[in-house]
């Protein structure tokens, strides 16, 4: 008897060293499987999409840099042995002090400066010295829609397209204006700002047609992505981000990849009577463009109001990710990031269109999407489905996303109920990454992601709907997550899945990142610091204090006498400045819908701005 | 006594004459039955006990007059051999009696847990000061119905009823049909109701919530499922719009000035959500909770000085000029 | 010892009376056809030379330091989304409520004047979405933000997450010289 | 025992009573010791026990009053359906003071006064222990009274209701400074009660005379006993609850926001966890004067005093175990409401034994129906029925239909007026010449009594109904056509006659005061000590302390009550005996009459009272207080020691 229990024993000991051993030894191989990966050049390597970014020609014509919005500079003149000795070229002050999130365009010699509210537009000579404007262009918005603005009156950029700039104005309209004389060609009223829409998005022009979306996802609006005429200014086709079919522009040709976002009229029968109509949703974010598949990508923002209990059901076509072909505006495919979404986690976020090597050798298009809900989705952008989804930052408000249904996994001791507080979601409303985009280098094959670390307390209420007021029905309480850092600018492989740098900033990152082909990735910070960084090790390698806090898109271009700029606008602001550019009351940790909790040492920090800072290296 | 037997006379012809619209004694529900079960024993039990203690007070009384005891017969520590046994007789009685009362209070409380434990409608009560939002939630949530102040029910179908409040603690009673559970602020509490007789009753607000508490109730139809589903198609229609120059006006006013900060008309841009629907208030038996019966001339009333009917309530008096209150009046008589 | 008790409850009765009678008066109707929203009333620290302001209305007294009045004040500025934009006083897409700076004055009558007519750069008007007594009663309220409402008639605090200090424990702002001729 | 030989007579330095210090010259001695100072002042400063029990029992009588007005007032609103002779806001107003002054104000504090007065001659002493105590714990109650009717007469009174749920007497809901003064009336009658009930603890355990072991106590004191460790062990938990809701009110914690980790249920808990014993607090009282009555009227002892003693105790101690029935309504876990809902019917067992036990002893005894026993037997009838529906209301599926109705306003006042209010009212017939010296009027009694016990059935039996047929509490109207109309007319009805009865009580009382039949010691032939004293006794009580040798001295001891001796007579002293069997122990000094437990309480009321308005005022309010305290507990020179009572 005690025989045979030895000998069982034995086995069993047998048996658990032989297992523990295979686990080890094929864990170590995935593990080398993945450095080799990664040291491999080009050839295992994510690229841009080819057809949507062509090479650098030293102009930056519009604030994604290319269709597939890889912020990627090809010069590599300033690169990491000489970024050293870079130094102001010339500073560029806009009079303003709203927080500036517009990028410079720079076309053939001439910069092109969006300023923050009200929105007048520079054209600088950099032919000359010192870079004076040749003409200034006053849109001249509507005085009350400053205050239908959810997180400050940014605008986040212009785009030039054929001899002319585009840009939205807060109020609602879409200008066209000439660059030769800054004269006005067109302008067409899109929004309606007695009912809280206004427009701060960068416009995409693709295929003829100018695209621009409408925000106030906060004020109860309905949103939508419209495309117009680029010649004309006409409506060519308008999409909505709720309601019927029909609104929708969503055809026969509309193949979701997963069942939840399948079927006709989810856009109503997913809501509760009425409710889409005041359903949010807005196009607030950035659009990519395939030119070879014709197909625009984009996504939607929250549905509104905040609190969930308002809008049972899974308020479909907000917070996910549309694919539309852009002649029609029908939407190819959709899928939505974030169901029912509970703590305003916008899928507005930035799409960057690569090709992706497979096993034999080829390429897939594919895209990169890291989310605000705090997941970094790579899908195929012919058809949607999800090849991984990895989250990025630290995240307890999901359990995860099951890639087999698509379906992001609720946790629900995080839902917020209507009478009492949940505390610790991560991340917070601003996500883990808000509108601040992410630079693409085909050097590295790594996405540079400037993020944030904020979870919040949430405590819901009945939201009430005044047209033209604010529909969010939520207190919300933020700060930084663990760790204590409010920022976190992480260097992503999408292949290896994993994160290959991270550096934690003190405060929220709310400035976008640039790379250059010199090996750079630059970004700012929130009290002024411009920062230059090592685009393989995230090496600090020179950093300049501009003169406000850096909320705003650095570029780099070629200039008149070929040598390469850095510049990047200074002016805090946005959601997340909004205790310096508005003068919030840092008592009430509510303010700015919560943000201020976050950022309340924000204003002994820095001050209001709104200077163009340009760099160089020395002649 | 026998003013004791007059009032008992008294007390069962109230009793018998009560199938009021909102009575414990209604039995129109399974917990209402349930109740009417449970009160029936307690009170026969009760009885019996109260009419021992009465007997034996009086035989007391009555036998001082054989008694020849004093003080000074030294016999006042003196306790007779009967006293004994009817002690233990008591106790045994009164401790059986409680015992089966205890027993039975469970059985029936297990009974009324189980009832529509396998709910077919699931509704979501919120109580406001002071009035109830009542909202229907099918899984299809574009079939979410929302209403205030009434509630249908289908005969003989589970209802499952979640109950919250938007501010103090509230009481929701329907007594015909069960027993009242509290609304209270950052908890969820839910009943649920079945309702074993069609009829109109009235439901009431069951803890004192402020200024108003008596005027918080609730009318409660319970019908055929056939009329309840035609109840509910109806009510999930828009509001249709106005026809005649007067509607218009009064549509006109209700859209565009005070009223839409508040309230809801679904179909019109009027999307308030901090009183109570009004999509298809004309429909309803009564106005402000319960406080008035629906009919043009209360509606008059109310619309013109909600504060002379129920002080203290959160409708502002607006000052309406005579012009604009025909319009309004018009106008929300056709939200039928 | 007993005069002195009798006294000094005399005069706490007195005092208790005084200031109870302002501060707890129930009105569920005001007088709501009678209840005007002020013209502008212009502080003279943005229009220069436009003289004295005019004396405080009488009836402001009723709406300042009437518990009822802030209270439903404090209600209506949840329910008419005020909250959505100056938050619990911080400010957001509003200005700050709570920090003592008034662009348009911030005395009583000047902010039922603001809430009424709407201001530059987002203020909506409220005149005609809101009632008179309605906007006196949030402009009551919006003056404990910055701690200007008695202590003995506001609120410490809401069935809400917690936000700012107590209101009970608000320091009063300093007015500027705007708001210098009244109390 | 031997107490009068073992406390022999010391030589003579200080002067004792004895056989040597006897008749008139004790008694002027004691007199002049036991005398209040002269004056206004003096009057403030007597620590009597009589004093403070006399006014304890006045002013109480006096909130019954106003507080009967209130009904009164009320019932009138609701004599027809959508009256309109008081607001909706003034309603509020009249049943939270109706039920705040009849809880707090009356019905605890006329308990603790007729305890105050009568326990210290029930067990034989000359005072109550720690009597500067007991004067203060009465002028903290009178200011706490005082704060609340000023302020509602100042239309600043509270309307939440007498239980104050948050968040409706919250800082968001709960407007203004009314539910403030509720809540800090609360602390004073904490206070109050508290002191007073740690004296009576102290007095009964330590100050029998000798001889009277706990087994010899009258049922009166032993429910004293029982009472006062209730109000020690209950009432903190309300000074808790009603301190955190003024510190929501105030400062803006969050004990009662769901919303911050809070909770408003645990108000809930915390209110009747004191609530429910609050119930017994004022019963138990009444079962004491029930027993005493049924003792002396039947002339025989209680039958089975043991089993009396054991349900005092047994019912002391299961009402901490009932409060949740308060809550069944609220949605806790609904197995756990079987456990309260056996205890709740648990406890109608130990009051049924003691029901049985006076009817035994009526039956025993040969009952002589006075103005008392009436009063006893109405008690029986009206209470049982309050008792009975109180078992319904136990009962989980019955309690979520009458929880909050009309049903339980029935069930209430059926056990807190008949169960309470009846024997109160024969209890004052019955010692009002002892309090008075002269007796009341029989017929004016026995009118008064038949027409309580009638209109109380009239006013209070259709309520019942009017729950039945679907009347919540606290309505200031009610729709016609629901049946309600007749059960409230009638109700109204025998309220009126209640309130005229009430008031012909109050006239024989007042006019038995000055033109009542002089009463000898021991009018009604009662056996227990406070029938040795005169009527109404004198300052020091007992000229000598008696010294007992069964549960009926009066009766037992034939012609001559042996004594102790030896007490000091020109220094308050008092003899204190052993907490089990009434061995003589130590003679201590009993304090002197001292204004300054006034001052204090003074103090403390405005301490009190301005930290209703600032936080400071708790820290700038200790400064006075403490001064005053330190003055009250200034040593006096030289101290007299406590000594031994054997010498």
């Amino acid at each position: 008897m005690r025989r045979t229990t030895l000998i069982l024993a034995a086995v069993a000991a047998v048996i658990v060293i032989a297992v523990v051993l295979g686990l080890t030894f094929l864990d170590r191989k995935t593990d080398e499987a993945a450095t080799r990966q990664l040291n491999e050049p080009a050839a295992l390597k994510a690229i841009p999409a080819r057809a949507a970014s062509p090479a650098d020609d030293g102009n930056w014509t519009m604030p994604s840099k290319d269709y597939a919005s890889t912020r990627f500079s090809g010069l590599n003149q300033i690169n990491p042995s000489n970024v050293g000795k870079l130094q102001v070229a010339f500073t560029f002050s806009t009079g303003t002090t709203e927080g500036f999130e517009a990028p410079p365009l720079v076309v053939d010699n001439t910069m092109y400066v969006v300023a923050p509210w009200p929105n007048n537009v520079f054209a600088l000579d950099l032919t000359k010295p010192g870079a004076p404007p040749k003409w200034m262009y006053e849109p001249k918005p509507a005085a009350a829609a400053k205050g239908v603005a959810c997180c400050g009156p940014v605008n986040r950029g212009a785009f030039y397209s054929d001899g002319r700039l585009f840009m939205n104005v807060l109020d609602g309209h879409t200008v066209a204006i000439d660059v030769a004389s800054g004269k006005e060609v067109w302008r067409t009223k899109l929004g309606d700002i007695q009912k809280g829409e206004t427009m701060t998005m960068a416009p995409l022009v693709a295929d003829g047609k100018v695209l621009v979306g409408n925000s106030g996802g906060e004020m109860g609006v309905r949103g939508w992505l419209a495309a117009l005429d680029a010649g004309s200014g006409k409506l060519a086709w308008k999409a909505y981000s709720t309601g019927p079919d029909r609104d929708a522009l969503i055809g026969p040709d509309y193949r979701a990849p997963y069942p939840q976002d399948q079927g006709r009229e989810l856009g109503v029968s997913s809501w509760g009577p009425e409710q889409w109509k005041i359903g949010g949703g807005t196009v607030w974010g950035w659009l990519s463009y395939d030119p070879e598949l014709k197909l625009i990508y984009y996504g939607t923002s929250n549905p509104g109001p905040w609190n969930a209990e308002q809008r049972p059901g899974d308020n479909k076509w907000t917070a996910g990710v549309f694919a539309r072909d852009v002649a029609t505006g029908h939407a190819r495919w959709y899928y939505q990031s974030t169901p029912h979404d509970l703590f305003d986690h916008d899928d507005i976020n930035e799409t960057i269109l690569v090709d992706l090597p497979t096993r034999d050798g080829k390429r897939f298009p594919a895209m990169l999407r890291p989310s605000r809900n705090g997941y970094f989705y790579v899908q195929d952008r012919r058809n949607g489905r999800i090849l991984s989804a990895d989250p990025y930052a630290h995240v307890n408000a999901y359990g995860g996303v099951d890639l087999k249904s698509g379906r992001l996994i609720p946790v629900a001791e995080k839902e917020p109920k209507e009478g009492r507080v949940v505390r610790d979601i991560c991340p917070g409303p601003p996500g883990a990454k808000d509108w601040n985009p992410s630079a693409f280098s085909p050097v590295t094959g790594l996405l540079y992601i400037p993020h944030l670390n904020i979870c919040m307390d949430m405590g819901v209420k009945n939201a009430n709907y005044i047209p033209g007021t604010p529909f969010v029905g939520a207190d919300v309480k933020m700060y930084a997550g663990p760790g204590g850092n409010r920022g976190v600018f992480t260097a992503w492989d999408p292949i290896a899945r994993r994160k290959v740098f991270e550096i934690k900033e003190d405060l929220p990152l709310w400035s976008p990142a640039l790379a250059t082909a010199g090996g750079l990735v630059f970004y700012g910070t929130m009290d002024g610091w411009f920062k230059a960084i090592d685009a393989n090790s995230g090496k600090l390698l020179w950093q300049f204090k501009t003169g406000s806090g850096i909320i705003g898109q650095p570029i780099s271009y070629r200039g008149p006498d070929k040598r390469q700029y850095i510049a990047v606008p200074s002016g805090v602001g946005g959601w997340a400045g909004a205790i310096v550019s508005a003068d919030l009351d840092p008592r009430d940790p509510t303010a700015a819908l919560g943000f201020v909790n976050a950022t309340k040492d924000l204003k002994q920090r820095t001050t209001k701005g709104g200077t163009v800072y340009v760099f160089a290296l020395p002649q | 006594m026998n003013r004791r037997i007059a009032a008992v006379a008294i007390a069962g012809a109230l009793l018998a004459s009560c199938n009021g619209v909102q009575n414990v004694m209604g039995g129109d529900g399974a917990e209402s039955a349930n109740f009417i079960r449970l009160f029936t024993l307690f009170m026969v039990l009760c009885t019996i006990m109260y009419l021992i203690v009465v007997a034996a007070l009086l035989a007391a009384l009555w036998r001082r007059r054989r008694s020849g005891l004093t003080v000074d017969d030294r016999r006042h520590h003196q306790i007779s051999p009967i006293v004994r046994p009817a002690l233990i007789a008591w106790t045994a009685l009164v401790v059986t009696g409680l015992t089966v009362l205890t027993v039975a209070s469970f059985f029936i409380d297990r009974s009324n847990a189980a009832t529509a434990s396998k709910p077919a409608i699931h509704m979501t009560v919120t109580a406001n000061q002071w009035w109830w939002d009542v909202e229907y939630n099918l899984p299809d949530v574009s079939k979410t119905l929302r209403t205030a102040n009434e509630i249908h029910l289908p005969v003989n179908v589970p209802v499952h009823v979640t109950l919250k409040s938007n501010d103090v603690i509230h009481s929701f009673w329907i007594p015909n049909l069960a027993g009242k559970q509290d609304l209270i602020p950052g908890r969820l509490t839910d009943v649920l109701l079945l309702a074993r007789k069609t009829g109109l009753y009235r439901g009431q607000c069951a803890e004192f919530c402020g200024v108003q508490h008596a005027q918080m109730a609730l009318d409660v139809t319970v019908e055929s499922k056939r009329d309840f589903e035609r109840w509910y198609s109806a009510q999930l229609a828009t509001a249709k719009p106005p026809a005649t120059p007067l509607q218009r006006a009064g549509y006109r006013y209700f859209t565009t000035r005070e009223c839409a900060a508040c309230h809801n008309i679904s179909g019109t841009p009027a999307s308030g959500q901090v009183a109570p629907d009004l999509t298809h208030l004309a429909s309803r038996r009564s106005i402000a909770a319960g406080a008035l019966p629906m009919n043009k001339g209360n509606l008059y009333g109310w619309v013109a000085d909600p504060q002379s009917q129920k002080p203290g309530n959160h409708m502002p008096t607006v000052g309406l000029e005579p012009n604009e209150l025909h319009g309004l009046i018009a106008y929300l008589e056709t939200l039928k | 010892m007993s005069s002195l008790y009798r006294n000094s409850l005399a005069l706490l009765l007195a005092v208790a009376a005084l200031s109870a009678c302002e501060r707890e008066e129930r009105q569920s109707r005001g007088k709501p056809l009678g209840e005007t929203v002020p013209a502008s009333v212009s502080p003279d620290t943005i229009f220069p030379q436009t003289g004295k302001l005019p004396p405080l209305h009488p009836r402001a007294a009723a709406y300042e330091r009437n518990a009822s009045a802030i209270a439903e004040g404090q209600r209506l500025y949840s329910w008419m989304n005020c909250a959505g934009c100056h938050s619990h006083g911080g400010g957001g897409m509003g200005v700050a409520l709570m920090d003592g700076k008034w662009r348009y004055g911030g005395r009583i009558d000047q902010i039922v004047a603001s809430i009424a007519e709407g201001r530059p750069n987002g203020m909506p008007a409220w005149r005609d979405r809101l009632t008179e007594q309605q906007m006196w009663q949030i402009a009551a309220y919006v003056r404990t933000l910055s701690g200007q409402a008695p202590k003995d008639a506001v609120s410490a605090r809401t069935d809400e997450m917690s936000g700012t200090p107590p209101a009970t424990q608000t320091r009063r702002e300093p007015t500027r010289p705007a708001d210098s001729d009244q109390q | 025992m031997n107490a009068a030989e073992k406390a022999k007579a010391p030589p003579i330095k200080v002067p004792r009573d004895g056989p040597r210090l006897t008749g008139d010259a004790l008694k002027a001695k004691l007199a002049k010791t036991w005398g209040n100072p002269p004056g206004f002042v003096g009057w403030l400063s007597s620590v009597d026990h009589k004093d403070i029990g006399r006014r304890y029992i006045v002013t109480a009588l006096t909130f019954l009053a106003l507080g009967g007005v209130l009904a009164l007032v009320m019932r009138l609103q609701l004599s027809k359906p959508d009256n309109d002779l008081v607001g909706a806001a003034r309603f509020s107003e009249l049943f939270t003071m109706h039920g705040t002054t009849m809880m707090f104000l009356f019905a605890v504090p006329v308990m603790q006064g007729l305890q105050i007065y009568l326990t210290p001659l029930m067990i034989g002493t000359r005072n109550t222990a720690f009597p500067r105590l007991n004067a203060f714990s009465y002028w903290t109650y009178l200011a706490g009274g005082c704060l609340l009717w000023v302020a509602f007469v100042l239309n600043i009174g509270p309307d939440i209701g007498w239980f104050a749920y948050p968040p409706l007497s919250g800082p968001q809901y709960g407007v203004g400074k009314r539910t403030d003064i509720w809540a800090q009336m609360v602390t004073f009658t904490e206070v109050a009660a508290l002191a007073a009930a740690v004296s009576l603890t102290a007095t009964i355990l330590k100050q029998r005379a000798p001889g009277m072991t706990l087994a010899r106590m009258p049922l009166f004191v032993w429910a004293t006993l029982v009472t006062s460790l209730m109000i020690i062990f209950s009432m903190p938990s309300v000074a808790l609850a009603s301190g955190l809701l003024l510190s929501d009110r105030l400062v803006g914690t969050h004990f009662y926001n769901p919303a911050e980790r809070g909770d408003a249920l645990l108000w809930q808990h915390l209110f009747w966890f004191f609530g429910h014993p609050e119930v017994y607090i004022i019963f138990l009282p009444a079962t004491g004067f029930v027993s005493e009555i049924v003792a002396t009227f039947s002339r025989r002892t209680i039958v089975h005093y043991p089993i009396v003693v054991l349900a005092l105790v047994g019912t002391g101690i299961l009402a901490f175990g009932l409060w949740v029935h308060h809550m069944f309504a609220t949605g806790l876990p609904r197995i756990g409401y079987s456990f309260y809902t056996a205890a709740s019917i648990a406890v109608s067992v130990p009051t049924g034994l003691q029901i049985f036990c006076w009817i035994a002893t009526l039956w025993e005894g040969r009952p002589r129906l006075d103005v008392p026993l009436l009063y006893v037997i109405g008690f029986i009838i009206t209470f049982v029925i309050g008792g009975l529906t109180g078992v319904m209301i136990a009962a989980v599926p019955l309690d979520l239909q009458l929880h909050d109705t009309y049903f339980i306003v029935a069930h209430f006042h059926y056990v807190l007026i008949g169960g309470a209010v009846f024997p109160l009212l024969g209890a004052i017939t019955y010692w009002y010449p002892k309090f008075t010296g002269t007796m009341m009027s029989d017929r004016f009694g026995k009118i008064s009594f038949w027409m309580i016990f009638l209109g109380f059935q009239l006013a209070f039996f259709p309520m019942h109904i009017a729950g039945i047929n679907g009347m919540p509490r606290r309505v200031y109207t009610y729709p016609a056509g629901m049946g309600l109309e007749l059960p409230n007319l009638l109700s109204s009805i025998g309220s009126m006659i209640v309130a005229a009865a009430v008031l012909l009580f109050v006239v024989n009382m007042v006019k038995s005061y000055s033109f009542g039949r002089k009463a000898e010691a021991n009018p009604w032939g009662g056996s227990s000590l406070e029938w040795d004293t005169a009527c109404p006794p004198e300052r020091y009580n007992f000229a000598h302390i008696p010294v007992v040798e069964s549960r009926t001295p009066l009766w037992d001891a034939g012609e001559k009550m042996p004594v102790a001796h030896g007490l000091r007579v020109e220094d308050r002293e008092v003899l204190l005996t052993t907490v089990m069997s009434a061995e003589p122990d130590v003679r201590e000094p009993s304090a002197e009459p001292s204004i300054w437990p006034f001052v204090s309480a003074v103090a403390v009321s405005i301490m009190f009272i301005c930290s209703i308005f600032s936080p400071w005022a708790v820290l700038i309010g200790a400064v006075p207080a403490t001064v005053a305290l330190i003055a009250w507990f200034w040593p006096k020179s030289p101290e007299p020691d406590a000594e031994p009572t054997i010498s």
